[in-house]
């Protein structure tokens, strides 16, 4: 119920962010206006708990951006000159995240990062298939994950 | 398709996309938009939906079967086309409330009218996605 | 009067709804029809004798002038008198005939509604309205030729008569809307007082050809006579009242009855007398060679119209005396013969000449009738007949530097005619009487009486010609020349030259009854000759138009749908080619377009090798792709030419298209690489030809001003009357709702239709 | 200022696009293109969106903006992981260089269940 | 850059046709979208086309300013898109079906309506 | 040179042969998959083109296309995976 | 003289589809909706007609802005007159479809979508804007394409085939010639077309973008050589279905034609020669077509393009006198196919077959029914004084005023084959003796229904032949409506006066 409210009222600042107009008119209709969405749509919907610790987020922004922007040269490095640096190979990497929301950012994340890319999560959601640009060594690869992206994502979600 | 990343995020895109959608149908009168691009983009959301989820499971969340909403939205274009005959003005002359609401804007037979585009909208392209995946 | 031809076809209508239910034995009561018609028309007969014509007319659709128009004079009352009083017999005749038939109801019915026809035919004044009646007679024999339908023949030749004459009818109706176009007028009996502006008139010529063609077919005319011997197969009535009496009259009718206002020109004259020439010798000779009664009476039939279309050729008052006398002789000899025919049918089983005889020992009576028949026919004094021919010798006789060719064809008929009538009416009742006839009794007088009736009249009116002279025939008479008649019949001129005729006529033709004996035989000899006649030409001619028409239909209905589009779009391009290229001087104006930018240039380079992607790719899901960079990049071009809404949706819509097809495609085989490269290559030219048409057409279209009349007022007032500030949206949900509102239900049919497609399978139960 | 700010976020989002346009021509095989590409993309955009942002420089308008990259940000590492998944499956080839191949022989052929059988695992429990 | 535009709108009708001349069904079906796609710029640019001035009425205005885009070309292509959307819709379905009964997509094979004579 | 001239001049040529070069991909493939990836890209550099351009015509309206396409531009893709998937499996 | 109501027969036929999509699953509700719907839309149809042909001309403007801004609605003799015959032909068979459209169809919509397809004929008769009459075609075609599949069964789908793309390559030209028009003049609206039109000085592309609207509509009448999608279908769906396309589809298409040919393109001598020639191959190739085929509905169907022959030879002619002739025979033709298209699915529901070669007997067997199925038969002939023939007359009479011999000729050919056709058929499926034919199962036949349906197929038929009798022997009638039209459309000037006020 108290997820549901707060859904709820995500979703009505996100109207309002997207209509650009904030006036508490515009407010008291976005949440009628997704309160009837999420009736519509309730049925199958996992509840879900919402951000609750702000800092940590703010802290995972800036870590996300300079992983991002890191990469992102190491890559376009390799792109610009004539020859390829690159050793690419698909990973494999056990999962300590387990619910759905956990794993699925954690995907987009690794796949948000330049040179990695998610492909797929295995059915018992014990490991994550990555496929990654520079492989120079598995087990360090795998660490940089799990305590990089992995274990900062689970903070800020447990 | 089971992708547990897939389905995650269909669900939250799901209210997003229908959230939007709204949108885009109220501006439509001051800025692009409008009941045809609106419903495309909630019937979009269904169908991200279905593709992740599954045909059954999206159904079940529509509750009842989305071709309901191409008379429901016929009709309220009708009657929205309509009404001005009661009133001794030829079909479609738009009725507008004296006073605008707010967010919206004017209110009046138009959007009404464009309400029902975006029902039909969406009740087609539902039917149809939805008729061909069944049958894959 | 009105009622007098209404009548017929109420009768018809109601006849099959009372007939079950009277369960009367007898159908003689339904000849009480035609005989109260026979008596109306002959109490007026007096009134045409004094004032000439008696004249009724009712509005039908005046607008175009359509009106019951109704006519009676002496030419009208002639056909009149016959088809009712001739009809009368027929009636008779055939409640005994066809006696106990299933279908008999049907059979009256169709015989009343052709005499009706036949009675609004000839007393039609109307130029529509005859030709109404004219259709309905065509008509109303194709039923009735046709009536033993379970015979292919009889369904066959009811088809050929009905297209003949069907066809003869439609240049009837050409004819008389010309007529009506020169004149101004509807009324035939207007016109005659304008038949010098008719024959100046250069749709004349035309007029004629097209009332030829409808006389010709209808009066069985070389060489469109071949449909009467095969209308022989219709039952005995229908063959005398149709095929001797009155229908095939209904084309010397109408020459007859245009005489004043077509005639007296050489365009007139000089068709009628060689067609008239060439069918009544072609005919009659050809009579001479046939076994079946109903043939040799079928080709004497038409060897009789042929001498009545001469005559009415020859345009002469004396030939056209001799016409009016002739019709009414020929009428009534050749019912009786027909009649007596179906007799002997109808008891004997066969019709075969050669196995008939001396019949006279079990049917005397109509032995009689045939006898008196053959006599008149024969033109052998104190017949009518004699009478008949008197006046033909003395028409052809009057013909000046032709008269003794002309004379000669007609003696050539007369007697090749008069064997025919031998053959018809003598052969069957004397000499020995066959074995398996022996047992045969005469029929009941339901049926001898009507020819008999006929026999005697063919006598009477022979020795007592005065009966009709002035009440009927110079009535006729008078109306065809537009004369007061100075003539008298008579059975008996004094010895003159055409008496020597006569006798010439009767002693060669009674000689050649003796020598000629029809053998199958001999028939086969004349078969033979068939692949030259009419008929196996026409017959040449019609499949060779079925062989023309499967082809040309084949050709074009091929079942490829790609040369069907070919045809359209080589038509299209055609035509655009013309006129553009006759009708415009092509030109570009430069100076109002805008500038080419880079980035546009890459989204059209883009677009433009996307589409040749799209048409030259491999694969279908490529060129599906491709179609959708196509697409966005529309999006793009809408995008920067200021139509954001139209990006929007044509993105939306773009990729919803991809996705469709990505899901049907899914199963469908690999493409074959199906076409050769001719093909390929003219599918590039014909699609480049049409391509820069349309570019070209586009450029010149550009180079027009527009008044943007329409954008201003939207521009000005789709905000303060409609209330939004998107223009584009304003118009669709009010300027122009109407297209929206039909675009929505255009969806929602689509949708439907798709669920149908994909959801409906019937079941083998419900497959209709 | 916000012109050095529109020119400079513009031209960054501009080059990373044209990163990724270059990797997608570049890179050998399909796995590598997606990698390049989705990133490079995704930020290039965002960037530029930004700058638009800062030219417009209304709270409608950032909004929208931040709206847009929340749609590319969800959207962007889903689409990718589909087709990379999708084609994988479909039999498309690693680059000849590629190092080493963890997802082999573990989806399913026909149901395209995918099994988390660690080879390593099983090296380790031996 | 309208001359390029009318290049365009020349091939997308050329390669529309080509496409409908194909045994294809599929490719007949991608011609007629093509061919439409054509015809919908055609009755783009003979609105003609103006750049970067949507016709949309600014916030601050009751009516569109001097020089707009003509909106009517595009209301009526909005029109025309739409419908030929169900209308593709239909005819993308009716591949799958006349597949299913057909079992091709070779048109050369579907000709027996009209052969029956 | 003005903040136009330089998106004008600069950027938008520089996204233009961004999406000739995606395009190119496009064309050569090989596989379906690629073609699918790069009209991802192509899309995306869309909707960077449109960015520019709306600033470029001072017409913020074209934002909410860019929007439209960032949206709808994702179902492409899932649904060029969903047949991917489809037929390898029916095959 | 604004009038309101004049969309009535429109929206009305909207507002049945509706109600009838909310009975999505009740077919026997459907039945009733719609025969009811198509009752009222007849009356509402009657009394337009009578309106107009006591006031005049009426226009609407949808939305109430002033032509030519806004979309115009007119509801002239000629438009009031076919929504009307629309509104016969659809309760018949809408009547006629309660007996004989197995339910399997009905319960995919089968209903709506026929009141759909009525509502865009009669849209498209009352439209005063072009682009509108573009928007009601493609009603019109897509309402046709799923009537024509609905079922899916392999002819069906093959007819279907062609059918879709001849007809949407009829809407891309269509919609190419209004772009061009758009480019040229700038309006939409046909009564202020009619005035920029004249008022264009490249008279050059005035000419080109006729012959772009003659091909448009001209696909959609069957003309030589646009023709071929009709015989390739028509005679594939279900006989009620053939019956509403049998009967209207075409004639949309040439009321586009003489609507636009009169109003805003007056045709120099080019194209009426260019009309001329295709009305005769028109006419040839639907009759040699029809001459050939053994199917009963592909004879129908090569009739109706044989027929359409005749109304293009109207135009071609181009003179009051024989428009009024191509309208009549509009009228006639309209009554005509319908019913035959009726009557060969009644056969069909007797002997389970359209092959002339096995049918024959239904005379002996059927006398009374055999009468009833001879007055459209022989109607369509058009034996004096039965419906087909007037029209023709008319034709004649224009052809003889122009002194069109050849045209003439056509005709007389035409009338001919139509005549020997009819005639062939009525000696092969009347009175041949019919062989003893197999009993197929996915076939429901006459006997085994219920009296209902019975009474429904027969009642239809009779209804409709009732119609062209009167027409035939009332013909006064039509032919004064016939000549009104006529003149109105040769001298649209009180046309524009109600759409525009001047
Ligand atoms: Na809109
Ligand atoms: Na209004």
């Amino acid at each position: 119920m108290k997820t549901r409210f707060l859904s709820n009222l995500l979703l009505s600042f996100i109207w309002l962010a997207v209509t650009g107009t904030f006036s508490f008119i515009n407010f008291v209709f976005g949440f009628i206006l997704s309160f009837f969405l999420m009736w519509l749509i309730s049925k199958e919907r996992e509840e879900n708990k919402y951000f609750y610790r702000g800092p940590k987020l703010i802290a995972f922004v800036f870590f996300f951006l300079y992983e991002l922007i890191k990469a992102n040269l190491q890559v376009a490095y390799d792109v610009v000159t004539p020859s390829f640096y690159m050793k690419p190979g698909i990973i494999q990497i056990p999962l300590t995240a387990k619910t759905d929301l956990e794993i699925t950012l954690l995907a987009n994340l690794i796949t948000l990062t330049p040179g990695t890319l998610s492909l797929d999560v295995s059915d018992d959601r014990e490991v994550l298939y990555v496929h990654a640009m520079y492989v120079h060594d598995r087990e360090e690869f795998i660490a940089d994950i799990k305590n990089g992206f992995e274990r900062k994502l689970l903070e800020i979600l447990r | 398709m089971k992708t547990i990343i897939f389905k995650t995020a269909s669900a939250y895109l799901l209210p997003l996309l229908l959230l939007f959608s709204v949108f885009i149908l109220l501006r439509g009168h001051y800025l692009p938009g409008g009941g045809f691009v609106g419903g495309l983009m909630a019937a979009i959301a269904f169908v991200i939906h279905s593709f992740a989820n599954g045909i059954d499971k999206t159904k079940n969340i529509i509750k009842f079967h989305p071709g309901f909403l191409m008379p429901v939205g016929l009709l309220l274009a009708l009657t929205a086309g309509s009404l001005p005959l009661a009133f001794g003005d030829t079909f479609m002359t738009g009725l507008w409330m004296k006073q605008s609401v707010p967010v919206i804007g004017s209110v009046g037979t138009a959007l009404f009218f464009d309400t029902g585009v975006y029902l039909v909208v969406i009740g087609v392209t539902l039917t149809i996605i939805f008729t061909i995946s069944e049958g894959l | 009067m009105l009622i007098a031809v209404i009548s017929g076809f109420v009768f018809a209508l109601v006849i099959p709804l009372i007939m079950g239910r009277l369960k009367s034995k007898s159908t003689l009561w339904a000849a009480l029809l035609p005989l109260s018609i026979f008596v109306f028309f002959l109490s007026i007969l007096p009134e045409i004798q004094d004032n000439g014509h008696v004249r009724i007319s009712y509005q039908w659709v005046p607008s175009i002038g359509v009106n019951l128009d109704f006519y009676l004079d002496g030419l009208s009352m002639l056909f009149v008198l016959l088809i009712s009083g001739i009809g009368t017999l027929v009636f008779i005749y055939t409640s005994a005939y066809l006696k106990g038939h299933h279908f008999l109801d049907r059979f009256y019915a169709y015989l009343s509604m052709f005499m009706a026809s036949m009675l609004g035919l000839v007393l039609s004044d109307n130029i529509y309205t005859l030709f109404i009646f004219w259709e309905l007679t065509s008509i109303s024999s194709f039923f009735l030729i046709g009536f033993n339908n379970d015979s292919e023949a009889s369904r066959k030749s009811a088809l050929t008569a009905l297209a003949i004459t069907g066809i003869g009818g439609l240049f009837l109706l050409a004819a008389m809307v010309g007529l009506g176009h020169v004149t101004q007028l509807n009324q035939i009996s207007a016109m005659s007082s304008l038949s010098e502006v008719i024959q100046g008139n250069n749709l004349y010529g035309w007029i004629l050809l097209f009332l030829f063609l409808a006389a010709f077919t209808k009066s069985a005319q070389f060489p469109f006579h071949f449909w009467l011997p095969g209308a022989m197969k219709a039952p005995t009535p229908v063959s005398t009242y149709l095929h001797s009496a009155t229908m095939v009259k209904a084309g010397i009718y109408l020459l007859a009855r245009f005489t004043p206002v077509l005639g007296n020109h050489e365009w007139w004259n000089g068709p009628l007398i060689i067609v008239g020439a060439i069918t009544m010798v072609y005919a009659a000779i050809h009579a001479l060679f046939r076994l079946d009664l109903k043939g040799i009476l079928a080709y004497s039939t038409i060897s009789a119209l042929g001498i009545l279309v001469f005559l009415i050729g020859l345009g002469t008052s004396a030939a056209l005396l001799a016409a009016a006398v002739f019709i009414l002789v020929h009428a009534l000899y050749k019912a009786t013969l027909f009649l007596v025919t179906g007799i002997i049918d109808h008891e004997t089983g066969t019709r075969d000449v050669s196995q008939l005889g001396g019949l006279n020992k079990v049917m005397l009576p109509v032995g009689i009738a045939a006898l008196l028949a053959a006599i008149s026919n024969a033109g052998i004094p104190p017949s009518f007949g004699f009478v008949g021919k008197d006046l033909i010798y003395a028409a052809t006789l009057g013909m000046g530097d032709l008269a003794w060719p002309l004379t000669i064809l007609a003696i050539i008929t007369n007697v090749a005619l008069l064997f025919a009538g031998f053959l018809a009416g003598i052969k069957p009742f004397l000499g020995k009487l066959p074995e398996r006839f022996q047992h045969l009794h005469l029929p009941g007088p339901a049926m001898y009486a009507p020819p008999l009736i006929l026999g005697i009249l063919c006598i009477l009116f022979g020795l007592a010609p005065f009966l009709l002279e002035s009440s009927l025939i110079q009535p006729v008479v008078a109306g065809l020349t537009g004369t007061e008649p100075d003539f008298h019949l008579q059975l008996w001129h004094g010895f003159n030259l055409i008496l020597l005729l006569s006798v010439i006529t009767i002693g060669s033709g009674t000689a050649l009854y003796f020598i000629l004996k029809p053998s199958e035989n001999l028939l086969s000899k004349v078969t033979a000759f068939e692949g030259i006649s009419p008929e196996s030409i026409v017959r040449l001619i019609s499949s060779g138009f079925a062989t023309f028409s499967s082809g040309w239909t084949r050709f074009f209905q091929n079942g490829y749908l790609r040369y069907y589009l070919i045809t359209i779009l080589s038509f299209i391009s055609l035509m655009l080619a013309y006129r553009l290229f006759t009708g415009i001087t092509l030109y570009v104006d430069t100076s109002t377009m805008t500038a080419v930018t880079f980035y546009e240039a890459v989204v059209l380079i883009i677009m433009a090798v996307a589409i040749l992607f799209t048409v030259f790719s491999k694969s279908r899901l490529v060129a599906v792709a491709s179609m959708g960079v196509v697409g966005y990049s529309f999006c793009l071009i809408f995008l920067f030419y200021s139509a954001p809404d139209l990006a929007m949706t044509q993105f939306s819509i773009d990729t919803l298209t991809v996705i469709l097809f990505v899901l049907v495609l899914y199963n469908l085989p690999k493409y074959l690489k199906l076409s050769d490269t001719r093909d390929r290559v003219r599918d590039g030219l014909l699609s480049l030809a049409f391509g820069t048409l349309i570019s070209i057409l586009t450029l010149e279209v550009m180079n027009e001003t527009v008044s943007k009349e329409t954008s201003q007022y939207y521009a000005e007032n789709a905000y303060i009357l409609g209330k939004g500030k998107n223009v584009v949206n304003v118009i669709l949900v009010d300027f122009r709702g109407f297209d929206t509102m039909v675009e929505i239900t255009v969806l929602a049919i689509a949708a439907i239709g798709v669920f149908g497609l994909l959801k409906l399978h019937l079941r083998s139960t419900e497959k209709e | 200022m916000n012109d050095y700010l529109i020119m400079g976020l513009s031209t960054l989002g501009a080059v990373f696009i044209l990163l990724a346009a270059v990797g997608v021509v570049r890179m050998p095989d399909l796995y590598l293109r997606i990698s390049v590409t989705t990133k490079a993309a995704t930020l290039g955009i965002g960037l530029l969106l930004l700058a638009a942002g800062i030219y417009f420089n209304e709270f409608g308008i950032y909004s929208r903006v931040m709206a847009i990259i929340l749609f590319m940000l969800l959207t962007a590492p889903v689409g990718a992981h589909m087709i990379g998944r999708a084609s994988y499956f479909t039999g498309v080839k690693l680059w000849s260089g590629s190092k080493l191949d963890d997802l082999k022989g573990k989806y399913h052929p026909k149901s395209h269940e995918l099994s988390s059988d660690n080879d390593q695992k099983k090296d380790e429990n031996k | 850059m309208e001359i390029l535009l009318v290049i365009i709108i020349g091939l997308l009708y050329a390669a529309g046709i080509y496409m409908m001349l194909r045994r294809s069904l599929v490719k007949l079906i991608i011609g007629l979208i093509l061919l439409g796609n054509g015809a919908n710029l055609l009755i783009f640019l003979l609105g003609k086309i103006v750049k970067g001035e949507p016709p949309i009425i600014a916030d601050t205005e009751k009516m569109l300013g001097e020089i707009y885009a003509d909106p009517v070309p595009q209301a009526l292509i909005l029109t025309a898109i739409v419908i030929s959307f169900g209308l593709q819709a239909f005819a993308i379905i009716l591949i799958k079906r006349a597949y299913k009964v057909v079992k091709t997509d070779d048109l050369d094979e579907m000709n027996a309506t009209d052969e029956d004579l | 040179m003005s903040v136009y001239d330089y998106l004008y001049y600069v950027i938008l040529p520089v996204l233009a042969g961004s999406t000739l070069l995606i395009f190119i991909r496009f064309i050569i493939g090989p596989t379906l998959s690629d073609r699918v990836v790069s009209l991802d890209l192509l899309l995306t550099t869309g909707i960077g083109i449109i960015t520019i351009y709306s600033i470029h015509t001072d017409q913020p309206a074209f934002l909410d296309i860019a929007m439209i396409m960032a949206l709808i531009a994702f179902l492409g893709t899932v649904a060029f995976s969903y047949y991917l998937e489809k037929r390898e499996k029916n095959e | 003289m604004s009038n309101p109501y004049i969309v009535l027969p429109v929206i009305f036929q909207l507002f049945v589809a509706v109600v009838l999509m909310f009975s999505w699953n009740r077919k026997n509700l459907q039945k009733l909706i719609s025969v009811i719907g198509s009752l009222i839309a007849l009356l509402i149809s009657l009394l337009l007609l009578l309106k107009v042909n006591q006031e005049g001309i009426q226009a609407m403007q949808a939305g109430g802005w002033v032509a030519p801004f806004g979309i115009t609605f007119v509801a002239d003799t000629f438009s009031a007159l076919l929504v009307l015959l629309t509104a016969i032909a659809g309760l018949a068979v809408s009547v006629f479809s309660v007996g004989s459209i197995r339910n399997a169809r009905i319960k995919f919509g089968y209903f709506p979508i026929l009141h759909l397809l009525i509502m865009g004929l009669s849209g498209a008769f009352l439209t005063g804007d072009i682009f509108n009459l573009y928007v009601w075609f493609e009603i019109i075609i897509i309402s046709s394409f799923v009537l024509l599949t609905i079922g899916g069964e392999k002819a069906q789908i093959e007819g279907a085939i062609k059918y879709v793309t001849m007809n949407l390559l009829a809407s891309v030209i269509f919609l190419t010639a209004i772009a061009i028009l758009y480019g040229l003049t700038g309006s939409l609206n046909m009564a202020d077309l009619s005035i920029q039109v004249a008022a264009v000085e490249n008279r050059g592309l005035v000419n080109v973008t006729a012959i772009l609207f003659l091909i448009g509509f001209g696909i959609k009448s069957a003309v030589f050589p646009l023709y071929f999608w009709l015989p390739a279908s028509y005679h594939t769906p279900p006989p009620a279905i053939s019956a509403i396309f049998g009967g209207l589809l075409t004639k949309v298409g040439v009321y586009a034609l003489l609507r636009v040919f009169t109003l805003i393109f007056i045709p120099d001598e080019f194209l009426t020669w260019v009309i001329s020639i295709m009305a005769m191959l028109t006419i040839l190739t639907g009759g040699l077509g029809a001459l050939i085929q053994n199917n009963m509905r592909k004879v129908f169907s090569y009739l109706i393009i044989c027929h359409i022959g005749f109304m293009l030879a109207g135009l071609g002619i181009y003179s009051t006198i024989a428009i009024a002739g191509a309208v009549f025979y509009l009228v006639h033709d309209i009554m005509v196919k319908t019913n035959l298209f009726m009557v060969s699915g009644l056969i069909f529901k007797f002997k389970g077959t359209y092959s002339m070669r096995l049918l024959g007997g239904f005379y002996k067997e059927q006398p009374l029914l055999s009468l009833l199925m001879a007055i459209p038969l022989f109607s369509l002939v058009g034996i004096p004084p039965l419906s087909g023939f007037w029209g023709k007359l008319l034709l004649i009479k224009g052809a003889i005023a122009s002194s069109n011999i050849l045209m003439i000729a056509f005709i007389i050919l035409g009338s001919f084959l139509t005549l020997f056709i009819i005639a062939k058929l009525w000696a092969a499926v009347f009175w041949k003796d019919g062989a003893e034919l197999p009993r197929k199962k996915h076939i429901k036949y006459f006997e085994e229904l219920k009296p209902l349906k019975k009474k429904a197929m027969i009642g239809s038929i009779a209804f409709l032949s009732v119609i062209s009798l009167g027409i035939g022997f009332g013909a006064e009638w039509i032919m004064r409506l016939s000549m009104t039209i006529a003149e109105n459309l040769m001298d649209p000037a009180p046309y524009i006066q109600a759409v525009l006020g001047i």
